[in-house]
């Protein structure tokens, strides 16, 4: 039973490191919601200034 | 009709979020100039660039000769000569130097000879062993011009040609254009206001928030070509 | 003339007017070579090993700066630009600039190895002759290397900063053959003893001026 | 890259993990030479299986990105990269854990260890290339040159390194297979763990892929709107 302490580091290293990958792909996906959103809010506002002004054709 | 030296088709530019160019169609024929009028930041620069191949549109498409300009081989980019904003002449190199170093790389049979032709063409000879890094901006600006036209190339990209050019530059340039032209090349140049060049050979564009359209001269804003004199130069 | 010739006498001619990047190649080895002497706890004659090691870490450090200053050259005017519009082939003109690079360095390592022999007390001699190819052999894989990445590195926010950092990983090989080849040869071992060690260095010039030549379009472009 | 075959693979991962855990602690019997330690090594190979694999399919990703221009293949590669990265990390740590009690020394500069070192600063520096670029296709380009000469160079890599271990005198002899799997139930869990690192790879590279096509898409849609703008005349 002599070295459990490195098997041990060894087994708590891998799993540590795959969850920190696994949180930092998180947040960058939270960050790609946030893009998501910013270019929602811009298409409103395009749909919004084309309802205003019907007279010049505008996209969608 | 021979085909067009030039297709642009919805041609559009994004810097970022902010558009330099906006669905641009335009077309021009061989033998044909077009002037591209607009203040600083108006996208000409862009618009040489992206004719030139150094830059990809965001959309659309530019034909030169008919080739894509994402995809110009060798034997494309040798029919195109670019005067850029930036000279592309080696500071440390006499102005000789340089025009027969590019003579070099445009495969002219002699380089020194034509080094030596475009010396004179733009009133450098004198200057001839001139560092560039010692010559004025106006001179180097001449031998710009002279770099960018020293193969005859088919299609003509200027990028204000008469910036920073004194009275002599100025007709020299002009005469350069007219003699380009006369020859059966292109020409699109960007400047700030209409140059005193005489002929029917050209339109005048204006590019303004990333439009192109014909120009229409707000004032008396055009001078005509005088026998072999430039009279003046107008700019906005 | 060839646009390759037409470019590598360019670079040459600026090199003579001031371009100073051998004498700054030059200048570092040099500083290289002293570090490496005052970093040894005592001073050591005839030691094939540190000599080596010293020549070598003087190798990566000038091939760094060399490749680097060559394609600064063409950064100024925006000549770069003015070289890629022109109708040459990209390889033509990496192999230009390569070429310029081996020599900034070929020169830098001829400088390099007069100090490693007065610093390291060896004899002027065959032994010496003998690691001649093979420090040129190194420095070839180094510009091609080099060249290649700097046009990256150039482009990046990081700028020059990230050249070593992407090259010398990619050096390793060349490296660990050079550094074992020029002991071996300084401790007297015949050119076959080493003639393994040649051929990897061989293969990784192939392989880097080939990949080079293949690549250097996709790094330079501007778009 | 479908969310239904994502959720598979990750309940896949979850099992197998689960499986590959209880093979290597309870089911596989202790080796006799090396005792607890050389249960790290289930886990180690499937690491440096996936770093590999994940390196190649980054080179080779980098190659077709440069030939059909496909921002895809980009993302593929990217996404190929970073996750090679991450296993690569963990073939070293679990490298030197293992080392040092059997060994007697973190490190050792076996012709393995060495190539995955070597491997690991190539694309360490690849990482950071793409994180001091912006996200341009020229940064694109950059990142297939990189991993395309990263790959070249490998097999140079690996004939410098051997010959340099054979000829350097060796303060410890790596034993070739020192971790002889000598039980048909060590076999059973070295596959099953390949199998759940195989799936958690497939998982991670899936997920990233999925979020630079996802920005890649988003970066092409932004543009979309911009220059309906513009058409619009709109600034």
């Amino acid at each position: 039973m002599e070295h459990l302490g490195f098997l041990f580091a060894a087994y708590a290293i891998i799993f540590s490191v795959i969850f920190v990958y696994v949180v930092f792909l998180w947040r960058r996906q939270a960050a790609l919601d946030a893009e998501v959103s910013a270019l929602e809010a811009r298409l409103h506002a395009l749909k919004d200034a084309a309802s205003k002004s019907e007279a010049s054709p505008r996209p969608k | 009709m021979s085909a067009p030296v030039v297709e642009t088709h919805k041609l559009s530019m994004l810097y970022g979020q902010s558009p330099v160019l906006r669905e641009i169609d335009f077309k021009l024929l061989p033998g044909y100039g077009a002037f591209v009028i607009g203040g600083n930041g108006a996208g000409k620069s862009t618009l040489l660039r992206i004719l030139a191949g150094m830059a990809a549109p965001t959309a659309g498409g530019a034909l030169i000769f008919g080739r894509d300009t994402r995809r110009m081989s060798a034997r494309y980019r040798r029919r195109i000569g670019m005067m850029a904003h930036q000279s592309f002449l080696y500071p440390n190199l006499t102005a000789r130097e340089n025009l027969e170093f590019y003579a070099a790389l445009y495969g002219l049979p002699e380089p020194r000879v034509s080094a030596e032709t475009w010396l004179d063409k733009v009133g450098m000879a004198q200057f001839a062993d001139a560092r560039v890094r010692a010559v004025s901006r106006g001179m180097e600006q001449r031998l710009s011009a002279a770099r960018a036209l020293i193969a005859d190339p088919l299609l003509v990209l200027l990028d204000e040609p008469f910036a920073s050019l004194d009275s002599d530059g100025a007709a020299i340039m002009a005469r350069l254009i007219r003699e380009a032209l006369d020859r059966g090349a292109s020409v699109v140049a960007a400047m700030h206001g209409v140059p005193a060049i005489a002929g029917t050979d050209f339109q005048v564009f204006e590019l303004a928030r990333g439009h192109l359209g014909p120009f229409t001269p707000k004032e008396e804003e055009t001078t005509a070509w005088t026998g072999a004199r430039i009279r003046s130069l107008l700019h906005r | 003339m060839s646009p390759f010739a037409a470019v590598l006498r360019k670079d040459l001619r600026l090199e003579l007017r001031g371009g100073n990047s051998t004498l700054s190649l030059v200048a570092l080895s040099l500083m290289v070579m002293a570090v490496m002497v005052f970093t040894q706890a005592e001073a050591k004659s005839h030691d094939a090993e540190s000599a080596a090691a010293a020549i070598w870490i003087a190798m990566v450090f000038s091939g760094v700066i060399g490749a680097t200053r060559v394609l600064t050259a063409e950064r100024e005017n925006g000549c770069i630009r003015g070289l890629l519009l022109c109708p040459i082939d990209p390889a033509g003109l990496y192999a230009a600039k390569l070429c310029a690079a081996f020599i900034f360095m070929a020169i830098a390592e001829a400088a390099a190895m007069l100090m490693m022999v007065l610093f390291f007390n060896l004899d002027f001699g065959v032994p010496l002759l003998r690691t001649a190819p093979i420090l040129m052999l190194g420095a070839l894989g180094f510009a091609a290397a080099a060249t290649l990445l700097a046009a990256i590195s150039s482009r990046t926010r990081a700028g020059d900063m990230i050249l070593p950092i992407l090259a010398v990983p990619i050096y390793v090989p060349a490296l660990i053959a050079g550094v074992r080849a020029t002991a071996a040869a300084l401790g007297g071992a015949p050119m076959g003893a080493i003639a393994q060690w040649l051929k990897i260095m061989v293969a990784f010039d192939i392989l880097l001026v080939t990949a080079g030549c293949l690549l250097f379009e996709y790094a330079a472009r501007e778009d | 890259m479908n969310r239904n075959i994502r959720t598979i693979v990750a309940a896949a991962t979850f099992i197998l993990m689960i499986a590959a855990l209880f093979m290597v602690f309870d089911y596989a019997p202790t080796e006799a030479d090396q005792g607890i330690v050389q249960r790290i090594f289930y886990f180690h190979v499937p690491c440096a299986w996936v770093a590999f694999a994940s390196f190649g399919i980054a080179a080779l990703s980098g190659i077709l990105y440069l030939w059909l221009g496909d921002r895809i293949w980009d993302d593929l590669e990217y996404a190929a990269a970073e996750t090679g990265m991450v296993f690569c990390t963990l073939v070293l740590v679990t490298g030197s854990l293992w080392a040092k009690p059997i060994w007697g020394t973190w490190w050792t500069w076996d012709s393995r260890l060495t190539t995955t070192f070597i491997l690991w600063l190539m694309y360490g520096g690849y990482m950071m290339m793409r994180a001091s670029a912006d996200d341009t296709a020229q940064t694109a380009r950059f990142g297939a040159v990189i991993a395309i000469v990263a790959a070249a160079d490998v097999p140079v890599v690996i004939a410098s390194v051997r010959l340099w271990r054979t000829i350097h005198p060796a303060v410890i002899v790596t034993k070739e297979g020192g971790h002889g799997l000598e039980d048909p139930r060590m076999v059973a869990a070295l596959l099953v763990s390949l199998a759940a690192f195989t799936a958690l790879y497939g998982w991670l590279l899936m997920l990233r892929f999925a979020q630079l096509r996802a920005r890649t898409r988003l970066g092409a849609l932004a543009r979309e709107i911009a220059l309906a703008y513009a058409a619009a005349g709109d600034d």
